[in-house]
C-alpha cells in the first residue's frame, strides 16, 4: 500500500499496460497542451475548403469538415474540452461521492440510511436519462454538461468508498484512534481516507474514460456545448457526412475510444500496482 | 502407545520447494508417516509446514513447485504423477483437513452435497447410495441430526460442526493419510478437545496415517506419536513424542518448550524464557545452522555450516552441533 | 456540381416567370417522375417511407406541426387541389366561383362522396369543419378565416363562405392540407381536440389508417371507395418514425425504405444517392410548404436600431457560401422576406441586395459608432439558433466566424425547442435568432406574421420576432389582405419586398428547397404543388 | 486506592433483526491500579464487546462504568481524559497499525491529539517509549509492513502507553503471535507493570496465558461473569463447571491426559440465552433448578465469586482427584 | 422472510419517492414549458396559452403541482401526453415492452458471453488467450456504442443486406408465433449486440477477477484436496461464487441500460422507453417524462429486488436480515 522505494510513475511504466496506457494520455494531453501553439486560430476557424479529405492538402493532414474548418485542429483543441470534461466530471463525482460515501460509511445509521436511499435513488433512475434531462432542461453549456455526468456517477463512487470505510473502520487502527480521542473528521481524513486512495485513484481513471463517452454521446444527440469544441462535437458534426466523408467521424472516434482504451489501460496498471487491499499480513 | 514398526505409508525424501526459481522455502526436508500412525509436524508460522502438507497433496500454488526429492504414497512417488493420476489419489488415498473450516467449505453448497461429491468422484456410487453414505459420515464424525444437518449450507453450523463436515470430507473414501493442517487453531478450547478426540478416534478406527500440523505442543502431546520439528524451512529435530517432549536435544525445542506461558507469575514470580529475535524470512536464512542467531548455546562452528541430521538414539534424529538436555 | 448549375437555371427561369400564372404542369424543374414519359400505372404494391418525428395527431385541421401535415391528406381530403404553381384544381369541390366583391365564394361539392365508415359527404361538413374547425383550433386558420362569417349550405352539395372583406389568399389554402375537410358526424358536439377520431381518422381521402404504432409507425391501406375511381394505385403505405438521420438514409439504401420525402436525409448522403443511377432526385411539389432560414434581429436592442449595423451584418454573411456548404445546395441565398416559390410575387428588382463584403461591413460598423476595441472586438452578440435540425446551428457557426473577421464576437446559445421559443417570443431575451419559417402558399399567410407591427405579439411564436414596425409596410400588407387583382397585390409586395430588405429587421438568409428522393421504381409520387403532402393517390411502384 | 476500572451491572445490548443480542448481560468487575484482571471466556461471550465499551468504542446500554473513579457519561467531552485513564492494545498487530503511517508517527500520534510539548519534545517522548517497549530508534521510520509480527504489537503497546493511561485493555494482544514472541511481548508486559505500575486488564482465550499474567481471573460466558478470584485460587478450585471444563480442555504440552469430561455442543446464542443458568445446557451437573434461578455470583471464600448454585458439591467432588496435579504442574513448569 | 421483504419493500418506496420528487423539481427547472412548444407548432394567442396552462394545471405553484401529481399517481393516473394526444399510461404501455425486451435480453446476453469470456481468460491467465480476449474486451470497453450501432448497421444491413435496421418488428407485419418471434428476434438483434458490447467487455473484466479471485481461496483448494475433475472444480465450486459480483453488477446494468437505449433506440428507430423521454424532455411533455422516469425506476427498482432474490438463491449466506 505504502509507495515504496520507487514512485508511482516509474512502477506503472514498468506495467505494460501502463507504460502503453501513459503513452497514449501523454500524448492525449500533449496535444491538449499544445493546441494552442500548433493552432493558434483555434479549433473554429474556416480556414480551408469544405470536405477535404485527409491528405489531399498538405496544409490540412486530418483534412477539413463540413465547413472548412481543419479537422487537426479540431482534434487538437478537441483534446482540451473532452479530458477537461473527463476530469472535472471526475473530480466533481469523486468530491460528492467522498464526502456521501464516507459519511454513510462511517457514521453509519440512519445518516447512512438516509444517504444510502439517496444514492439508490440516484442510482434508480437511469443516468444518462438523468444527464439528458438536466442538460435537455439547463441547457448545454459545459458547466452544465459537467454537473451533469458528475451528479449521475458519484453514487458509484458513493458505494465504493462507503465499503472501503465499512471495511477499515472495523479496523483496530481506526478503533485506537478513537481510543487516543481523536475527533471524528480527523479520523476520516487522515485515518480512513488515504487508505481508500488506491481504489479511489483506480476507479477515477474510469470515471474519467466514462465522462468522455458520456460527453461523445450527449453530443452525438445534439446535446453539446456549441461554443466548446470537443471530440463529440466533431464526431456530430462528422455524422451527417458519414457516408460521404466517413473521416469526419472515424478521426475523432479513434481519439476518443484512444483515450478510453489508455484511461482504463493506466486504471488496470494502478489497479495492479497500488494493490489496494492490506495485504500484509502471512 | 507406541505403534508397532509398519511400512512407511508417506515417505517425504530430501523435499525442497521453491518459489519460481527463487530461494527454496523448504530444505531437504525428511520425515514419514506409517499407517496407523500420528505424525506431529510443529513449528512457528512460515517454517514450511503448511507448505509441506500441500505439496504432499499436490496441491501447491502455480508459482511454487517442489524442486527436488521425491514423495511416496504406499510406494508411489507423487511428484512423477501428472495432475489426472494425482487427482486420483487426493480425496481417495490421501485427504486434507484445513485450518479455517468457514472458508474451507464452498459457502453456497450444502454440506451434504459436499460430502456427496467427493464420494462420487471417487466411487461408483448412484445418488441416492451417496447420500446414504454422506448421512452416515455426518454420523460418524458426531454431528446430531445428520440427517437435517446434511441440507444445511456451511455458515448456518458452528466452527465446530464445519470443522466436522471437513472431516466427513476427508475420511469419506477412507483414505489411508489424512493429512490435518492446524485443524483447531481457529477454535475454542472447549471445541478444540473435541475435535481432537474425534480425529484420534478415527485414526485408531480406521488405522489411518495422521500427519497433524500444528504450532502448540500440547495437542501434539495429546494426539502424536511422533514429532517432526521444523524451523525455517527444515526439520530440526524428531522423534517419539514423550522422548522429544520430555528431553528435547535441539535449542529451538527446548525453546519453544520453555516459552509457552506456565504456571502463574503472580504465584511464582517468573520470567517467560523466551527466544530472542524472529524467524528469518527465506531470503535472509543464515549460511550455517539456520537457529544460530537466536540460539543461546550457539558457537563458532554453528556459523559455518548447516549441521547434519544426525541419530540421536531409536527413531530419532537432531540436526545440532551441541544438543541439550540430556544425552538418551 | 450538377445540382448547383441547374439552381441558376431554375433561378433565371423563374424570374421570367415572375408575371404569369404558372403553367399548370410545365415547371418541369428535374427529370422527376411527374414528366418522364408516360407509363401505365400498376396497381397494387406497397410504399414504405421513413419521417421524424412521430406524429401527435392524424388530423391537420387541429394543429399545423409538420407530421400531421404529411399524413393528414391522405386520410382527409381539402376543396381544392393545386397544380404546380398553386394552380387550383378540383378536389371535394368541383367549380368554385367568387362574387364580383369578393365578399362571397360558391363551392359545388363532388357528388357520391362517402366517408371511410359509410357515410355521406355533405355541405354540413364543409360548414362545420371551417366554422367550428379550422377558425378555432388551426394556427393559420384562425387569422386567415378570421373574416369568414358564416358557410351557408343551400344544399347538401353546395356550400357558400360569407367573408367580412375579401380574402384573395384564401383560396391558396383550401387543400388536404392546409384545410382538411372533416365528418362533421363524428366532430360535432364533441370536444374537438380530444376526439379519439383525431388518431383514428375517419375522412373521405385516398387512403384508411391500417394500423399505427404511436411513435413507431403507420400502416395506411387502399381507400377502395375512393371517389377518383381506380386511385389511389398503392394497396398500403408504410410510414416508420425514425430518429436518427443516417439510419434513415441506410434503410433507403438497403431498400428497407422506397422514397424519402421533405429532406428527412442529411443532405450529403441525398446528393450520394441521387448520383446513383436506381435512385431519382425530385424538388418539385413543396410549394405550400416553402420556408426561408431567416435571422432576425431584436429591434428592441439599441444596438440594432441602427440600420447601419444590420446592413453591416448583412454585408458580412455569404448567403450562397451557407447555400452550399450548409444546405449542399438545397435552397437558394436569400434575396428577399418571400419564397421563390411564391413565384406571382417573388421579386429582386429594385430590392437592395448585400453582396458579402466585409470592408463594407466594417466601414458601416465604424461609421455607426462601434470601433474595434483593444481586444479587435467592437461589441459582444449572442444568436440563438432553432433546435431542429443542423443548418440553424451549423450557419450560426459559420456567421460567427464572419463576425470575427469583422470585429463581432459572437456567442452561440443552444437550448431546447421549448425555451427557444419563450426566449425569442415571448421573454424576448435574445440579439439574434436564427430559424427556418415556412413562407405559406400565399404571403398573405405565411410571410405577413414576420413584418406586420400589428403581429407584433410578445408569446406568440414565429410572431413579428424583431419587433419591426413600419406603417407603409403595414399599409402595404393590410391592401394585399383583401386586394383581388392579382396585378395589384404583386405591386403591393413588390414594394414591401424593397422596403423590408432596405429596413432589414429579419435578413433572409436562404430560400430553402425541399427534395423527395425514392428508388427509380417509385413513379408518379409528386404530380403537383402539393407533392407528397398531397395525397399519393397517383403514386405507383413499377415492378 | 481508587480502582482504576469499575463496572457496575454494565449490559451492552444490540438490536438484530433476530433479537436483541445481549452481548454483556450485567457485568461488575474491578481492577485496582497495577493490577492485572485476566478476563477468559469462548469466542462470543462478550469479552471484546466488554473491553470496547470500557474504552469507550461502543456504549453501555445499562449500568455505569467509572474510571479512575470517574463515572462515564458517554459525553464526546470526556474522550481526552477518558483516553489518559485507559488505552488498549488490539490482537491483529496488522490491523491496528495505519499502513500509511511511519512508526514514529502513529506513536506520536496520541501527542498530537492531545496537543502535548512541541514537536521536538514530541519526538523525544516517542523515542524514549519506543525504547522503553523494545524498539530502537531505526524502527521509528519503517513502515508497519516492514517489521514483525512482535515489533508490530510493540508498536502498538508503545502508542497506548504514549498517554501514561493508568489501565491498559489488552484484546487477545498475544494471541496472534508465534509461541517464541509471544514470551517475548508476555514478558515485555510484565517490566512495563512493574517499571510503570500500570493495570491491565487481560483479555483471552487462553487459560494458560491468562494464568500465567493474571492476579486474578475473571470467567465469562454467555454476557456474564460467572466465577471469578484470585488466579490460583480460580485455576485450581475451578468451582464452576465452566471452569473446569475449560482447564481440562488444554491440551497440555507436558503430560498426556485423557480427555474424558469433554463439554458437549456449542455455546447457544447470546440472542436466546437459556433461561436461569445460561451455562446448563452444556453443564454436566445441571438440575431442574438451573432452568428457574439464575445463579448470581457468590462468595466461596478467600475472594473466589462463583456463579453456580451447586458450587460447593463441584469443588468436594473434584477437590482431592485435581489438587495434586495441579501443584505438580505448576513446579515443573518453573524451570 | 416478510420482514425482510417489508424492509426492503419500505426502502424500495423511499427510493421511489425521492426519484419522484427528484425528478418533478428537475422537471419544474426548465425555463419554458409544454405550452410554449405547443405554442410554437400551432401560432397560438397569448390568451389561448394562458387558458392551456390552467387546463393542464402549469399556473399552479410548483408545490401544489407537485402535490396534485403525487396524489394522482397513487392511484396510478400518470396524467395526459399533449405530444402523443393519449394518457401517459398508454403510451408507456406501448414503448415499455420494447425497452424492456432489449435490455433483460441485453443483460442475459452480455451476462452469459461476459462470464464465459471471463471464465475462459481467467483459466488462461497470461496466456497468449488471456491476453487476446483482454485486449478485445478492453477494445469493446472502449468503444461507444453509437459507434458500434452504426458499424452494424453499415456492414449487416447496407453492405450484405441480411438484417432488417429499424424497428420492433416488420411493419404490418401479418405473421404470429414462432413466425412473428423470429421476426422480432432478427429486428432486435443489432441493437442488443450494439448495447452489449460494452457490457460484456465489464462482464467479461470482472468475471475475469473474480474467477482468479475465486480460485485462491480455501474451498477451492478443499475441492482439489478431494480430487475434484478440474472442470467440477471451475464450474461448480468456482464459477457459482464468481458470479455474486457479477450478479450485483447486473443491478447496476439494467439502471445503466435504460440510460444508453436512448442511443440504441434513436439509432435504430425502436419507440422505446429511452428515446420517448428524450423526446419528452425536448417538447416539455413533462408528464410523459416524468411518467417515463417514474415507470423505468420502478422497473429498475423491482429487476433489483429479483436480483437480490437471485443473489440470495446464489448465495445462502445472504440471510433474510
Amino acid at each position: 500500500m505504502t509507495v515504496g522505494s520507487q514512485s508511482l510513475i516509474v512502477r506503472l511504466l514498468r506495467h505494460p499496460s501502463g507504460l502503453v496506457g501513459l503513452l497514449l494520455i501523454a500524448l492525449a494531453v500533449g496535444m491538449a497542451l499544445g493546441a494552442g501553439f500548433f493552432f493558434p486560430a483555434g479549433p473554429w476557424t474556416m480556414a480551408g475548403p469544405p470536405r477535404l479529405w485527409p491528405g489531399q492538402n498538405a496544409a490540412f493532414l486530418l483534412g477539413t469538415d463540413s465547413l472548412g474548418r481543419d479537422l487537426a485542429a479540431g482534434l487538437f483543441h478537441g483534446s482540451r474540452v473532452s479530458l477537461a470534461v473527463g476530469a472535472s466530471a471526475a473530480v466533481v463525482s469523486i468530491l460528492i461521492g467522498t464526502v456521501v460515501g464516507s459519511l454513510s460509511g462511517y457514521y453509519g445509521g440512519w445518516l447512512d440510511d438516509v444517504l444510502m436511499r439517496l444514492t439508490d435513488a440516484m442510482q434508480t433512475i437511469p443516468s444518462f436519462l438523468s444527464a439528458i434531462a438536466i442538460v435537455g432542461i439547463v441547457g448545454p453549456s459545459l458547466p452544465t454538461i459537467i454537473f451533469a455526468i458528475a451528479i449521475v456517477s458519484w453514487p458509484m463512487i458513493a458505494r465504493l468508498v462507503r465499503a472501503e470505510f465499512l471495511r477499515l473502520r472495523t479496523y483496530d487502527f481506526v478503533q485506537s484512534c478513537r481510543i487516543i480521542g481523536m475527533s471524528d473528521m480527523r479520523i476520516i481524513f487522515t485515518q480512513i481516507l488515504p487508505n481508500c486512495l488506491a481504489p479511489i485513484i483506480v476507479a477515477s481513471s474510469v470515471l474519467v474514460a466514462t465522462a468522455i463517452i458520456v460527453e461523445a454521446s450527449l453530443s452525438f444527440l445534439g446535446l453539446g456545448d456549441p461554443n466548446a469544441m470537443s471530440w463529440g462535437t466533431i464526431l456530430g458534426n462528422g455524422r451527417a457526412a458519414l457516408r460521404t466523408a466517413w473521416y469526419m467521424t472515424a478521426i475523432p472516434a479513434t481519439a476518443l475510444v484512444l483515450t478510453v482504451l489508455a484511461l482504463n489501460l493506466v486504471g488496470d496498471a494502478l489497479n495492479d500496482v497500488l494493490n489496494p487491499r492490506l495485504k500484509e499480513r502471512s | 502407545m507406541t505403534p508397532a514398526p509398519a511400512a512407511p505409508l508417506l515417505q517425504v525424501n530430501d523435499l525442497s520447494i521453491r518459489y519460481g526459481k527463487g530461494v527454496p522455502l523448504v530444505e531437504q526436508l525428511n520425515f514419514t508417516v506409517r499407517r496407523g500412525e500420528t505424525v506431529g509436524l510443529v513449528g512457528e508460522s512460515g517454517c514450511g509446514k503448511s507448505l509441506t502438507a500441500l505439496a504432499v497433496m499436490g496441491l501447491l500454488a502455480e508459482n511454487l513447485r517442489t524442486s527436488s526429492g521425491s514423495i511416496e504414497l504406499e510406494g508411489t512417488n507423487l511428484t512423477a504423477l501428472g495432475q489426472n493420476a494425482l487427482r486420483g489419489y487426493r480425496g481417495n488415498r490421501m485427504a486434507m483437513i484445513f485450518q479455517e473450516p468457514l472458508t474451507a467449505l464452498n459457502p453456497v453448497m450444502t454440506v451434504g452435497a459436499q460430502v456427496v461429491e467427493v464420494l462420487r468422484a471417487h466411487r461408483r456410487m448412484g445418488r441416492a447410495e451417496a447420500e446414504r453414505r454422506a448421512i452416515e459420515l455426518l454420523e460418524q464424525v458426531r454431528i446430531p441430526d445428520a440427517a437435517e444437518r446434511f441440507h444445511d449450507y456451511p455458515h448456518r453450523l458452528s466452527g465446530g460442526m464445519r470443522q466436522r463436515v471437513v472431516i466427513a470430507i476427508a475420511i469419506a473414501c477412507n483414505p489411508a493419510l489424512l493429512i490435518a493442517d492446524e485443524p483447531t487453531t481457529a477454535l475454542d478450547v472447549t471445541v478444540q478437545a473435541q475435535i481432537l478426540q474425534l480425529l484420534k478416534s478415527l485414526q485408531r478406527d480406521a488405522d489411518l496415517g495422521l500427519l497433524l500440523i500444528t504450532h502448540d505442543l500440547g495437542v501434539v502431546r495429546q494426539v502424536a506419536d511422533r514429532i517432526v520439528v521444523m524451523y525455517a524451512g527444515s526439520v530440526v529435530e524428531e522423534g517419539a513424542v514423550d522422548a522429544v517432549l520430555d528431553n528435547p536435544q535441539h535449542p529451538y525445542t527446548a525453546g519453544l518448550l520453555a516459552a509457552r506461558p506456565h504456571g502463574s507469575f503472580s504465584a511464582q514470580g517468573h520470567r517467560l524464557a523466551d527466544i530472542r529475535g524472529a524467524v528469518p524470512p527465506p531470503e535472509s536464512r543464515p549460511g550455517g545452522c539456520l537457529f544460530e542467531p537466536r540460539c543461546a548455546h550457539a558457537q563458532a562452528d554453528c556459523k559455518a555450516a548447516r549441521p547434519p541430521r544426525s541419530a540421536a538414539g531409536q527413531d530419532r534424529s537432531v540436526r545440532c552441533y551441541h544438543p541439550v538436555g540430556k544425552p538418551n | 456540381m450538377k445540382k448547383q448549375l441547374f439552381q441558376l437555371d431554375r433561378r433565371t427561369f423563374m424570374a421570367g416567370l415572375a408575371t404569369s400564372v404558372a403553367l399548370p404542369g410545365a415547371i418541369g424543374l428535374s427529370a422527376g417522375s411527374a414528366f418522364a414519359e408516360a407509363q401505365t400505372p400498376k396497381r397494387g404494391g406497397t410504399l414504405t417511407t421513413v419521417a421524424w418525428p412521430g406524429t401527435t395527431y392524424m388530423n391537420a385541421a387541429i394543429t399545423t406541426s409538420g407530421p400531421e401535415s404529411f399524413l393528414s391528406p391522405k386520410f382527409f381530403d381539402g376543396l381544392l387541389g393545386y397544380d404546380f404553381g398553386m394552380v387550383e384544381k378540383p378536389a371535394l369541390a368541383t367549380e368554385w366561383s367568387i362574387a364580383e366583391d369578393g365578399k362571397r365564394v360558391t363551392f359545388k361539392l363532388r357528388p357520391g362522396v362517402k366517408w371511410h365508415d359509410g357515410e355521406a359527404f355533405t355541405s354540413k361538413d364543409v360548414a362545420f369543419t371551417f366554422m367550428e374547425v379550422l377558425k378555432v383550433h388551426h394556427g393559420r386558420g384562425r387569422s386567415l378565416f378570421a373574416d369568414l362569417q358564416a358557410v351557408e349550405t343551400p344544399d347538401d352539395l353546395t356550400a357558400v363562405f360569407v367573408l367580412g372583406k375579401p380574402a384573395p389568399a384564401m383560396l391558396k389554402a383550401l387543400d388536404g392540407r392546409e384545410s382538411p375537410i372533416l365528418p362533421a358526424h363524428i366532430y360535432a358536439g364533441t370536444n374537438i381536440m380530444e376526439n379519439p377520431a383525431n388518431t383514428k381518422p375517419i375522412g373521405t381521402g385516398a387512403f384508411r389508417l391500417a394500423s399505427y404504432e404511436r411513435g413507431a409507425s403507420v400502416v395506411m391501406e387502399r381507400n377502395p371507395d375512393y371517389w377518383d375511381e381506380g386511385k389511389p394505385y398503392l394497396d398500403r403505405i408504410i410510414l416508420q418514425y425514425i430518429p436518427d438521420a443516417s439510419t434513415r438514409t441506410a434503410m433507403l439504401e438497403a431498400g428497407q425504405a422506397d422514397i424519402v420525402f421533405l429532406n428527412f436525409l442529411p443532405a450529403l448522403d441525398t446528393l450520394r444517392l441521387a448520383a446513383m443511377p436506381d435512385f431519382e432526385l425530385v424538388e418539385a411539389g413543396y410549394e405550400t410548404s416553402a420556408s426561408n432560414q431567416q435571422m432576425d434581429f431584436n429591434l428592441e436592442r439599441e444596438i440594432f436600431k441602427d440600420a447601419r449595423v444590420r446592413h453591416a451584418i448583412a454585408h458580412a454573411i455569404d448567403r450562397q457560401w451557407i447555400v452550399d456548404n450548409v444546405w449542399h445546395g438545397f435552397g437558394v441565398a436569400g434575396a428577399s422576406p418571400l419564397h421563390h416559390d411564391q413565384r406571382a410575387f417573388y421579386t429582386t428588382e429594385g430590392v437592395p441586395q448585400y453582396a458579402l463584403d466585409l470592408a463594407k461591413a466594417e466601414a458601416l460598423l465604424d461609421e455607426a459608432g462601434h470601433p474595434r476595441g483593444a481586444n479587435g472586438v467592437r461589441f459582444e452578440l449572442t444568436i440563438d439558433p432553432t433546435p431542429y435540425g443542423d443548418e440553424s446551428l451549423t450557419a450560426a457557426e459559420y456567421i460567427r466566424e464572419q463576425f470575427r473577421q469583422i470585429g463581432i464576437q459572437l456567442n452561440i446559445r443552444t437550448q431546447d425547442y421549448a425555451v427557444f421559443i419563450k426566449r425569442c417570443w415571448t421573454d424576448r431575451d435574445f440579439d439574434l435568432c436564427l430559424y427556418t419559417a415556412a413562407m405559406g402558399a400565399d404571403p398573405t399567410i405565411g410571410v405577413q406574421r414576420f413584418y406586420w407591427s400589428k403581429n407584433f405579439k410578445p408569446g406568440v411564436a414565429f410572431s413579428n420576432g424583431s419587433s419591426y414596425s413600419n406603417p407603409e409596410v403595414d399599409a402595404l400588407l393590410e391592401a394585399s389582405q383583401v386586394e383581388l387583382d392579382p396585378d395589384k397585390r404583386r405591386e403591393q409586395f413588390a414594394k414591401f419586398q424593397q422596403i423590408a430588405m432596405t429596413d432589414l429587421p429579419t435578413l433572409p438568409v436562404v430560400h430553402t428547397t425541399r427534395a423527395t428522393i425514392g428508388w427509380q421504381k417509385v413513379k408518379d409520387h409528386t404530380v403537383d404543388a402539393l407533392g407528397s403532402l398531397g395525397n399519393l393517390a397517383n403514386c405507383w411502384i413499377d415492378g | 486506592m481508587t480502582p482504576v476500572l469499575q463496572t457496575n451491572d454494565l449490559k451492552v445490548h444490540h438490536k438484530t433483526p433476530r433479537g436483541m443480542l445481549r452481548a454483556v448481560d450485567g457485568v461488575s468487575i474491578e481492577v485496582a491500579p497495577g493490577e492485572t484482571l485476566g478476563l477468559v471466556g469462548e469466542s462470543g461471550c462478550g469479552k471484546s464487546t466488554l473491553a470496547r465499551c470500557i474504552v469507550g468504542i461502543s456504549r453501555p446500554t445499562e449500568g455505569s462504568l467509572a474510571l479512575g473513579g470517574v463515572v462515564q457519561q458517554g459525553r464526546r467531552a470526556e474522550r481526552f481524559d477518558r483516553a489518559r485513564a485507559v488505552q488498549m492494545v488490539f490482537q491483529d498487530p496488522s490491523g491496528s497499525l495505519n499502513p500509511r503511517l511511519s512508526v514514529g508517527r502513529i506513536i506520536e500520534e496520541p501527542l498530537m491529539v492531545h496537543r502535548i510539548g512541541s514537536r521536538m519534545e514530541r519526538r523525544k517522548r516517542v523515542e524514549e517509549i519506543a525504547g522503553q517497549v523494545g524498539l530502537a530508534p531505526y524502527h521509528l521510520a519503517r513502515y508497519p509492513h516492514e517489521l514483525s509480527g512482535g515489533q508490530r504489537q510493540r508498536v502498538s503497546i508503545a502508542r497506548a502507553l504514549t498517554l501514561e493511561p493508568g489501565l491498559l485493555v489488552c484484546d487477545e494482544a498475544v494471541s496472534a503471535l508465534d509461541v517464541s514472541v509471544q514470551a517475548q511481548v508476555l514478558n515485555l508486559f510484565l517490566d512495563l507493570q512493574q517499571r510503570l505500575g500500570l493495570a491491565y486488564l487481560f483479555i483471552s482465550h487462553d487459560l494458560a496465558v491468562v494464568r500465567y499474567i493474571a492476579h486474578r481471573i475473571a470467567v465469562m460466558y454467555l454476557g456474564r461473569i460467572v466465577e471469578v478470584g484470585p488466579a490460583e485460587a480460580v485455576w485450581s478450585r475451578r468451582n464452576h463447571p465452566y471452569t473446569r471444563a475449560l482447564v481440562d480442555a488444554i491440551p497440555d504440552e507436558m503430560t498426556r491426559q485423557d480427555q474424558a469430561n469433554l463439554l458437549e455442543g456449542d455455546v447457544p446464542s447470546p440472542v436466546n440465552p437459556p433461561s436461569g443458568c445460561a451455562f446448563r445446557t452444556r453443564c454436566p451437573h445441571a438440575r431442574a433448578r438451573c432452568a428457574e434461578d439464575v445463579p448470581l455470583l457468590r462468595d466461596r471464600g478467600g475472594g473466589l465469586l462463583v456463579a453456580c448454585h451447586f458450587a460447593e458439591e463441584i469443588e468436594a467432588g473434584h477437590e482431592a482427584a485435581d489438587r495434586a496435579p495441579v501443584a505438580l504442574r505448576v513446579v515443573s513448569g518453573g524451570t | 422472510m416478510p420482514r425482510y421483504v417489508l424492509r426492503r419493500l419500505s426502502q424500495a418506496v423511499l427510493v421511489m419517492l425521492l426519484v419522484v420528487i427528484g425528478s418533478f423539481f428537475l422537471v419544474k427547472m426548465a425555463p419554458g414549458d409544454l405550452v410554449d412548444v405547443l405554442a410554437g407548432n400551432s401560432d397560438m394567442t397569448a390568451d389561448q396559452m394562458a387558458s392551456l396552462r390552467v387546463r393542464y394545471g402549469l399556473d399552479q405553484p410548483v408545490l401544489v403541482q407537485l402535490f396534485i401529481y403525487m396524489s394522482r399517481l397513487v392511484m396510478l393516473d400518470f396524467g395526459y401526453s399533449p405530444l402523443n394526444a393519449a394518457p401517459v399510461l398508454d403510451v408507456i404501455m406501448g414503448r415499455w415492452p420494447v425497452t424492456a425486451i432489449l435490455v433483460v435480453s441485453s443483460v442475459v446476453i452480455s451476462m452469459t458471453v461476459g462470464t464465459v469470456l471471463g471464465v475462459i481468460s481467467a483459466r488462461n491467465a497470461g496466456n497468449p488467450i488471456d491476453l487476446s480476449i483482454s485486449i478485445l474486451m478492453l477494445v469493446l470497453y472502449a468503444t461507444p456504442s453509437f459507434v458500434i450501432a452504426i458499424c452494424f448497421i453499415l456492414f449487416f444491413s447496407v453492405f450484405l443486406g441480411a438484417m432488417p435496421i429499424a424497428g420492433f418488428a416488420t411493419v404490418g407485419t401479418q405473421a404470429t408465433g414462432f413466425a412473428y418471434a423470429w421476426d422480432v428476434v432478427k429486428h432486435l438483434a443489432m441493437p442488443v449486440a450494439a448495447l452489449c458490447t460494452f457490457y460484456v467487455a465489464i462482464y467479461g473484466r470482472i468475471g475475469r477477477a473474480s474467477m482468479l479471485e475465486v480460485l485462491k481461496l480455501d474451498y477451492v483448494r478443499t475441492a482439489r484436496a478431494k480430487g475434484l475433475p478440474e472442470r467440477r472444480v471451475i464450474y461448480v465450486h468456482a464459477l457459482r461464487n464468481a458470479l455474486l459480483p457479477l450478479v450485483t453488477m447486473a443491478g447496476l446494468q439494467v439502471s445503466a441500460l435504460v440510460g444508453g437505449a436512448v442511443l440504441i433506440e434513436t439509432i435504430f428507430g425502436l419507440p422505446g422507453m429511452g428515446r420517448t423521454a428524450f423526446d419528452a424532455v425536448f417538447e416539455r411533455d413533462t408528464n410523459l417524462l416524468l411518467g417515463v422516469l417514474f415507470i423505468s425506476s420502478l422497473s429498475v427498482v423491482v429487476v433489483n429486488f429479483v436480483i437480490d432474490l437471485l443473489y440470495m438463491a446464489l448465495d445462502p449466506r445472504v440471510e433474510l436480515a
